[in-house]
């Protein structure tokens, strides 16, 4: 999308959609416009009407038509994604006023316009009909419904004291600093501000650093300075420190352009998707990360080239003297060649992640640190000197608010859930009880809300002002992309209105004024004598600001580390999810139903064991275990997965949120914080002893691959060694040259293509996220997904090979390979489906009458069928509840008895050449993309034209690596199927020296 | 003789039935609907909030199409002028009409007016007004004389034989894809 | 002189008399029969209605298995479809003329096998109410004709050119009898069957033209029996499905179709044969040499079978071989050896004459493999497409419950017509039941009525 | 049984009815015999072929009906899918546009023979043998179930033919 289409919300550009509450005349004309967009996305439910006259269809145009916008007319305005702490820069789609889909920002660097599946799904989110209409008050047991100015009167009274605290989520912009200062003016100490995010990596990581060097910072990594990256318990890749930015920098780093692409080493317990995209990959018991990482660290510096300062050198052997490791031998020599390896090759060490946070977590940071200068990595590819990572929480946040919270009166909790996301050991419940006044700002509906005497339904994060600095000195803009669907506040201006009340007011009107004060700084640093006016304008259109920031490295401090020894048994680890994270997207059914990439399972929590231990119990999938820890007790369903230590235990953390949080998780999952300890003010989540009892029952997990083997299927997935690669790499392929009966088929101007690189691609299945948001494609919830009726249009297949110990795990995104000789196409009675002279096979939804035939002719089984006419805005059936608003209109909504498929994101690739042909030239490569394409994170997806010589695509069609699924193996003259696909994939290439297999 | 004529009959009326079945009601059909079709017949004629006449203000007044429609040139929606379109002119022309004070008191109180489309085509079809325009296709040709109508009226049938009558002629794309995904 | 002509007690004089007593004073058991029909049917109908208005998610079809049930049963009906048309052109061309005693009632139950297949790509269908206008080629507003290159195309042609020249084929061959029954009759029946039989005369030039056109009408009915089931197997095999793409389907089920139509014959005729009381007519001797074509049909299929197997070994393919191997083992075995026990070696039994000539046998026998053809459908629908190409697609199926009392109703729909016509037609060909009679000459003829 | 004879015949003449196929074979080879061969038409139960053969009965017309709804069955069925094809060439499973695919298209063509080849064959014998006739007589309904019938008309109650009628069967005359 062109850079001069997106507009800043800036008041001088349009005035008309600015957030501000009181203009009851704005909120009408919102309507009015909302009335206008259905008109454009509409459902199809006509189409089926069996007379000609039909319901007459109705146009409300504008009363007072924004000048920036044309109705039909797409605009797109830059902000920041608020669904982690990552800060990941997004452009929101806009029609009409509404926001219909979300894409990363390409001027944002560290992601490069890459998004994750929170991220894509947040427009669920922001359309989300459980969110909260208006604001609830306390009366008894009772919360009841209040206007906005009682609230203001009510807590006006109560606000009259500094025994005040703030409980929120992690944040890295001017926030914090905001919150501080309204602490501040209220008379309670700044540290008042306590910021929790569930994964605390980030706290791990930053506190480490802070006893090593004495600044509370997070090393920025870059892969591509690296050839050797060893994971010891990291999940860089599932959730990580900045998930899209860590992806897509590590996707650089393995490019096979590059003379040494990255290898990763990941020594793990537990499967993580790092793990399974790791070359070579170690299974070491739950709990004993810390020991792996001191005896890396001892393995390291026994190493002559180990670097280091001497007096670094001096006090990590101090530090490694007070610990002694006893490891299994063979591990101990997998880790001495690591350690060789390590310091001959530009490497980096990442340690830890949702999948370790034990009672060691903090120590295996610090050991972390203690590797990384042993090799090197802290001149080279980890950087606390340029762009580090600002920590979006305190260092001792938690511990600090267990300490003071019997002292508050007044507890703000804004945008976070502790009540759900904190283990029931915790006792947040038990904590808050003498604390008077409970306010629960929200976006959604939360646990928290119960437990509070105010509940403020606050802006999403689409309908709100903010910013994040994720690194120094790169900030991204947040700014409103759409009025407020309901009668929520920015939460920000909520807590100014509070202050005016008590009469303590900041000299700020609202939260925009503020942020305006605060980004004039910015323009300072930038100092190219333009006015700021201007200057925030280009800023908020283009969403970042960046400007270099530099430190010194300092010099590392003594440190010491304790270590807890873990016993031996089953342990349980309750990672963070890939979709759904803590559980702020298991309202969002679009992430529900895309499932784990792993297990492939959606709307559950299951308990996954290895194969080895389920069958040493008797166990099969599917049934019921009991979990007890020290904690409490857990029933949930087995699913033996390939690839874990046979002493780990995991279930997934997201799912199992209380009966009425939303009527899509009710009866979804179970949570297993509620059998997860505290140490130290912190959540053990990870190595937690366990016993597992079976319950005799057993319960249907909702997992979408029945088959996890590709036997000697050998023209599916296909890969080969580096060494092979390097051999053949500059053969050119020829896939079209297949001998065919017919002529060859009539070319345009275009052939489109779409390759997939089977190397880079890491499953987390965002590219499935965007494709049901980009095309409207349906949730069909858990009961449909189990009998396989799920409707993606691009779906992720995942592979076990090898032993069911050390399993090579493979992830390939499959979608319509667009054949050339399609059998689908030959077999439809009605012409429904037809060869378009672009490459693409059309699919006419409104001519297709159901006869299934094309889905059976299709040897991938790509396309969907509409089983059922999946319901719009209703939520009664909680499987069922798209929001009409959300969808994209330019894309047909389909209803039951007809197929649909992928088709290359066709409205895209007519918006492109139409928006070529109107400036008069030809589309230019990179130019259009796929929903899929734009959004991955592992720069996976190709797409262009194919008769274009000098297009990406073109060139990825004739690497060696280059192969059609079901083609056949064209070395030795087998076409396989010889449907001639347009998609093509890029073989896997196993950077280790071992273990190649065979290709052509 | 009773049986004979009803013999007769029978067979006559099986065989009229016969001529209706397989004959008439296909052809029928061609020319006015078929099973799967949405599009409105031609000479469709909602009534709206207002009265307002094409022919008043485009072909007396000469104000052109995209005065008003102002998404034509822009947009794959011509779309519907918004209010202070109208208001533009009727601030100062005609104000004591009841129609324009209709108008006047919606766009005073912020309301929009809910108009009732003439021309509408399916949501399953993709129809481009920007293409179109582009083509030199007139506004005329698919919406008739609009300049001479003083209510709206459907004019062209509008159904996808008839939209592929004139792609063939115009020499555009008739591949499926143009007009659904 | 073959044993079917052979041993006549009755002679011509007794054939109407004896036949037409099913339009006068039916057994109590066909009101039961009637009613259960009609229940079953009416069933199936309410649950199509709310299929239709819910959306095909009824079924429990899913990715990957797309056709389950409802395609199973168009297959296996218009299987049994086959043995009517078989019995009466093909057996009329090779003057097998044990065929004149129970063609009319294979006919029937061709007609109404075809209808009931009829419904079932319609009820399988996601949306009926266009797939009834747009699979026809039908000028239409689009412009748009239909794609003649799609096996299911062919099937619309070949089904309903099926249906109408067994309709015309079963009626023409009625109209004389229809007669017969109008002069039986009075009144109001009499102008009903009499518009029936389109003042049917019987001179001998009516009979002239009747016989060289119903010569005519099997000789082209007999490509189109083996050319139907033909078109149906294309279907399948004109798929790249591994389990469907494979030459051998034609012949293969084109034998199946007459192995299921055969001993549907055979499960019909004997409950009518004593409700009507029509033992002197269709007798023993017809029966047997019923079931020796039973038996023929079923060693074709068994071979049939074998060759699969062979072919799918030799093919060197392995997607080809791995789906035959789960045929015999995997999660659909089950259906595999139900088909191989009913439709190859119980038929075994026929070889014994005991057991053809022992009634209650060959009946349980014939039910056997009635089962297992309509097993044999469903295995080779449902096991090819549930683990086919790729593995990450690879799924499962159950039919619900919903398919399975629409299957109950179209044996509903079907034995309620098929009753219909037990009631008020002539059960038997009379004029070709006359024909194979000895024909009344004064010297040679012991009876005859004065 | 000749009080079931209907009503009145259009033309007179002597109406026969035989018990036996050689009685009513033999009066057929006497009629015919006959320099002056009388107008008769004969009825019978079904079709023996010996009772055609005694009447000498040409080749019946049908199979021209048959031939030319075949014929016409053929062309119409390769025109559909020929002139569809042609009229709007859509590009499947990689068949271009002008790609005729004959051999798909022989299943349409072999339907559409068989089915007009019916249907012409069916109309030949309703045309050719007078069906449907609602003018049409029939004399006796012992003639649909074990009797065969024989009209000679414009026969005299006197004649010897008449004599000859009565000897091998029962007659009516009408005059």
């Amino acid at each position: 999308m062109p850079q001069n289409q997106r507009y800043s919300l800036a008041d001088d550009v349009c005035a008309d959609v600015a957030a501000s509450p009181e203009t009851e005349k704005n909120t009408k004309a919102a309507l009015g416009r909302r009335d206008f967009l259905k008109y454009f996305s509409a459902g199809v439910a006509l189409a089926s009407s069996s007379c000609v006259r039909r319901p007459a269809e109705h146009a409300i145009p504008y009363v007072d038509q924004p000048v920036d916008q044309v109705p039909g007319v797409a605009t797109y305005y830059a902000t920041t994604c608020s669904g982690c702490a990552s800060g990941c820069g997004i452009n929101v789609k806009t029609r009409a006023g509404r926001p219909v889909k979300i894409e990363g920002n390409p001027d944002h660097r560290s992601t490069g316009g890459a998004l994750c599946p929170l991220g894509q799904a947040a427009l669920q989110g922001l359309y989300h009909p459980e969110r909260r209409p208006q604001p609830l008050v306390r009366r008894g047991d009772q919360l009841g419904e209040v206007s906005w100015d009682d609230v203001y009167l009510h807590l006006s009274s109560r606000l009259n004291t500094n025994k005040v605290g703030i409980f929120t989520g992690g944040t890295t912009g001017h926030r914090a600093e905001f919150l501080q200062e309204f602490l501040q003016k209220l008379g309670a100490p700044r540290e008042n501000l306590y910021r929790y995010e569930p994964n605390l990596l980030y706290a791990h990581v930053a506190d480490a650093h802070q006893r090593a060097f004495g600044r509370y910072v997070i090393p920025r990594c870059d892969f591509t300075a690296a050839e050797l990256i060893v994971g010891i318990g990291s999940d860089f890749l599932d959730q990580g420190l900045a998930r899209v930015a860590y992806a897509k920098n590590f996707s650089a780093a393995r490019d096979l352009n590059r003379e040494h692409p990255a290898q990763l080493v990941q020594l793990e317990s537990t499967l993580s998707l790092t793990g399974a995209r790791a070359d070579e990959r170690i299974v070491i018991a739950p709990g004993t990360e810390i020991d792996v990482a001191l005896a890396l660290a001892q393995a390291l510096y026994r190493q002559p080239q180990a670097q280091g300062g001497v007096a670094e050198r001096q006090k990590i052997a101090a530090l490694l003297q007070q610990h002694q490791v006893a490891l299994a031998p063979d591990l101990q020599q997998h880790i001495a060649t690591l350690a060789v390896q390590l310091v001959q090759k530009p490497s980096v060490v990442l340690c830890g992640g949702s999948h370790t946070f034990d009672a060691n977590a903090a120590a295996l940071q610090q050991i972390a640190i203690a590797i990384n200068i042993l090799c090197g990595a802290y001149e080279n590819a980890l950087s606390v000197q340029r762009g580090w990572q600002i920590p979006p929480v305190g260092s001792d946040d938690l511990q600090r608010f267990s300490r003071d919270v019997a002292q508050l009166d007044v507890l703000f909790v804004i945008d976070s859930d502790p009540l759900f996301t904190l283990p029931a050991a915790f006792g947040w419940a038990e904590k808050i009880k003498n604390v008077k006044h409970v306010i629960s700002m929200q976006a959604f509906p939360v646990a928290t809300d119960s437990l509070a005497t105010h509940v403020l339904p606050v802006h999403h994060f689409l309908e709100a002002w903010g910013d994040a600095q994720t690194h120094a000195g790169q900030w991204t803009t947040q700014q409103p992309v759409v009025r407020p669907l309901t009668d929520s506040r920015q939460a920000e201006d909520v807590l100014l209105w509070l202050l005016a009340t008590v009469k303590k007011p900041l000299p700020y009107a609202d939260y925009r004024s503020y942020l305006r004060q605060r980004w004039q700084a910015w323009h300072d640093l930038q100092g190219d004598g333009k006015d700021f006016a201007k200057f925030y304008h280009t800023t908020l259109t283009r969403g970042t600001f960046t400007h270099q920031k530099q430190q010194a490295r300092r010099e590392l401090r003594a440190f010491e580390v304790k270590v807890q020894q873990v016993p031996a048994g089953l342990k349980l680890t309750a990672p963070l999810d890939n979709r759904l994270h803590d559980g702020r997207g298991a309202h969002l059914p679009v992430l529900q139903e895309v499932g784990d990439s792993l297990t492939t399972i959606a709307w559950d929590t299951w308990v996954a064991l290895s194969i080895k231990t389920a069958a040493r119990l008797g166990l099969r999938r599917n049934d019921v275990l009991q979990l007890k820890t020290a904690s409490g007790v857990l029933r949930a369903a087995l699913f033996p997965l390939p690839g874990l230590h046979d002493d780990a235990v995991v279930v997934p953390r997201g799912n199992g949120h209380r009966h009425g949080f939303s009527k899509v998780t009710d009866g979804i999952g179970v949570d297993p914080l509620v059998v997860c300890a505290v140490a130290e003010g912190l959540p053990l989540t990870a190595a937690l002893p366990v016993t597992l009892t079976r319950t005799g029952k057993t319960y249907r997990l909702a997992a979408m691959q029945k088959e996890n083997k590709l036997g000697d299927r050998g023209d599916i997935v296909k890969s080969l060694s580096l060494a092979q690669l390097r051999q053949h790499q500059n053969k050119v392929r020829d896939l079209d040259a297949v001998p065919d009966l017919y002529p060859k088929l009539e070319e345009g101007e275009h052939r489109w293509g779409l390759s997939v690189d089977l190397h880079k691609c890491i499953g987390c299945s965002a590219c499935m996220v965007a494709c049901a948001q980009e095309n409207n494609v349906p949730q069909v919830g858990r009961s449909q997904v189990a009998m396989g009726r799920e409707m993606h249009w691009i779906r992720l297949d995942r592979y076990f090979s090898g032993d069911a110990d050390k399993p090579r795990v493979t992830m390939q995104p499959m979608m319509c390979q667009q054949c050339n000789h399609a059998p689908c196409e030959a077999v439809c009675p009605v012409y429904a489906t037809t060869h378009d002279a672009e490459g693409i096979n059309a699919m006419t939804y409104n001519r297709c009458v159901g006869t299934r035939y094309c889905a059976n002719a299709c040897p991938y089984k790509v396309r969907r069928f509409n089983w059922w006419t999946h319901k719009w805005n209703v939520i009664d059936a909680k499987d069922y509840n798209r929001n009409p608003r959300a969808l994209n209109p330019d894309v047909t909504v389909r209803t039951r008895g007809v197929m649909e498929k992928c088709n290359f994101c066709y409205q895209r690739i007519r918006d492109g050449k139409h928006q070529a042909k109107m400036a008069g030239r030809a589309v230019q490569d990179g130019e259009i993309k796929t929903a899929c394409q734009e959004t991955c994170p592992a720069d996976a997806i190709t797409f262009g034209n194919l008769l274009d010589a000098g297009s990406k695509i073109t060139q990825q069609r004739r690497d060696y690596r280059a192969y059609l699924a079901l083609g056949g193996y064209p070395d030795i003259k087998e076409y396989g199927l010889k449907t001639l696909p347009n998609v093509s994939y890029l073989a896997e290439v196993t950077l280790q020296e071992e273990g190649s297999d065979e290709h052509g | 003789m009773a049986f004979k004529i009803c013999l007769w009959l029978s067979l006559r009326c099986q065989l009229c039935i016969a001529v209706v079945l397989f004959f008439a009601e296909p052809a029928a059909a061609w020319w006015m609907w078929t099973p799967g079709d949405t599009v409105d017949n031609v000479g469709y004629k909602p009534k709206q909030p207002i009265a307002f006449s094409h022919q008043l203000h485009s072909e007396e007044h000469k104000i052109q199409c995209e005065y008003c429609h102002a998404g034509a040139r822009r947009s794959p929606v011509a779309g519907i002028p918004p209010l202070n379109t109208c208001m533009g002119c009727h601030k100062f022309v005609a104000t004591a009409k009841d129609p324009i004070k209709f108008i006047a008191a919606r766009y005073q109180a912020n309301q929009p007016i809910k108009w009732t489309k003439v021309h509408d085509l399916p949501d399953f079809v993709r129809f481009s007004h920007q293409v179109h325009g582009l083509a030199k296709i007139s506004c005329q040709e698919c919406h008739g004389k609009v300049e001479k109508m003083g209510v709206a009226v459907q004019k062209a049938p509008l159904q996808m034989g008839w939209c592929v009558d004139c792609h063939r002629q115009k020499k555009a794309s008739i591949a499926c894809l143009t007009c659904h995904y | 002189m073959s044993t079917a002509e052979a041993g006549w007690k009755r002679t011509i004089s007794d054939v109407n008399d004896g036949i037409l007593v099913n339009t006068r004073r039916p057994h109590p058991a066909f009101y039961v029969a009637l009613f259960l029909a009609a229940a079953c049917l009416v069933l199936g109908a309410v649950l199509w209605v709310v299929q239709i208005t819910l959306g095909m998610g009824m079924a429990g079809l899913n990715s990957p298995v797309y056709w389950g049930v409802y395609i199973t049963n168009f297959v296996f009906w218009v299987g049994i479809g086959h043995a009517g048309t078989l019995i009466s052109a093909i057996l009329f061309l090779f003057r097998a003329k044990w065929r004149n005693s129970v063609n009319r009632s294979a006919e029937a139950m061709t007609i109404f096998a075809v209808m009931s297949a009829g419904l079932f790509p319609l009820i399988h269908v996601g949306r009926v109410w266009l797939a009834a206008y747009w699979m026809l080629p039908l000028p239409n507003t689009n412009n748009l004709w239909i794609n003649f290159r799609s096996p299911l195309i062919w099937d619309v042609f070949a089904i309903s050119t099926y249906l109408i020249v067994s309709l015309l084929f079963w009626y023409m061959g009625m109209v004389p009898d229809l007669a017969s029954l109008r002069d039986r009759c009075r009144g109001f029946k009499r102008l009903v069957y009499g518009v029936m039989s389109f003042g049917w005369r019987g001179t001998a030039r009516q009979w002239h033209h009747y016989e060289t056109g119903y010569a005519f009408l099997a000789a082209l009915a007999t490509p189109l029996v083996l050319s139907v089931h033909s078109v149906v197997s294309w279907d399948f095999a004109m798929s790249i499905q591994p389990g469907w793409h494979t030459t051998i389907f034609p012949p293969y089920f084109v034998a199946g179709a007459i192995l299921s139509g055969c001993a549907m014959v055979y499960t019909l005729l004997v409950p009518v044969r004593w409700m009507f009381n029509l033992q002197e007519f269709i007798r023993e001797s017809h029966l047997d040499a019923l079931l020796k074509l039973t038996l023929l049909t079923s060693t074709i299929v068994f071979y049939a079978y074998a060759v699969e197997f062979f072919i799918a070994w030799y093919s060197g393919n392995i997607y080809e071989q791995e789906i035959f191997a789960k045929r015999l083992s995997g999660p659909y075995a089950f259906y595999f050896w139900v088909m191989v026990f009913c439709n190859c070696l119980f038929p075994l039994a026929f070889w014994a004459r005991r057991a053809r000539a022992h009634v209650p046998t060959a009946f349980v026998i014939c039910l056997l493999v009635n089962v297992g053809m309509w097993f044999e459908r469903y295995n080779i629908i449902v096991s090819s497409l549930v683990e086919d190409f790729v593995p990450g697609s690879w799924g499962h199926y159950e039919p619900s419950w919903t398919e399975m009392i629409i299957t109950l109703g179209s044996f509903g729909w079907f034995f309620f017509w098929f009753l219909i016509f037990c009631r008020y037609f002539p059960i038997v060909s009379l004029s070709e039941l006359k024909l194979i009679m000895p024909p009344p000459l004064r010297g040679k003829s012991g009876g005859g009525s004065g | 049984m000749l009080t079931a004879l209907k009503e009145k015949p259009p033309r007179k003449g002597v109406y026969a009815l035989f018990e036996y196929l050689d009685d009513t074979i033999a009066v057929i080879e006497r009629l015919r015999a006959d320099r002056d061969e009388p107008q008769f038409d004969v009825f019978t139960p079904t079709y023996y072929h010996e009772l055609e053969a005694a009447l000498g009965y040409k080749p019946s017309g049908v199979r021209w009906f048959t031939l030319t709804g075949a014929l016409l069955g053929v062309t119409l069925g390769f025109a559909l899918c020929l002139l569809t094809d042609y009229d709007w060439p859509l590009v499947v499973g990689g068949k271009t546009a002008g790609v005729y695919s004959l051999p798909a298209y022989v299943v349409i063509g072999f339907e559409m023979t068989i089915l007009l080849g019916a249907i012409g064959t069916i109309l030949g014998m309703l045309w050719l043998g007078k069906v449907p006739n609602p003018k049409g007589q029939i004399y006796s309904t012992a003639t649909t179930d074990d009797r065969f019938g024989i009209f000679v008309y414009d026969v005299v109650e006197d004649s010897e033919l008449a004599r000859l009628l009565r000897e091998k069967g029962e007659t009516q005359v009408y005059s």
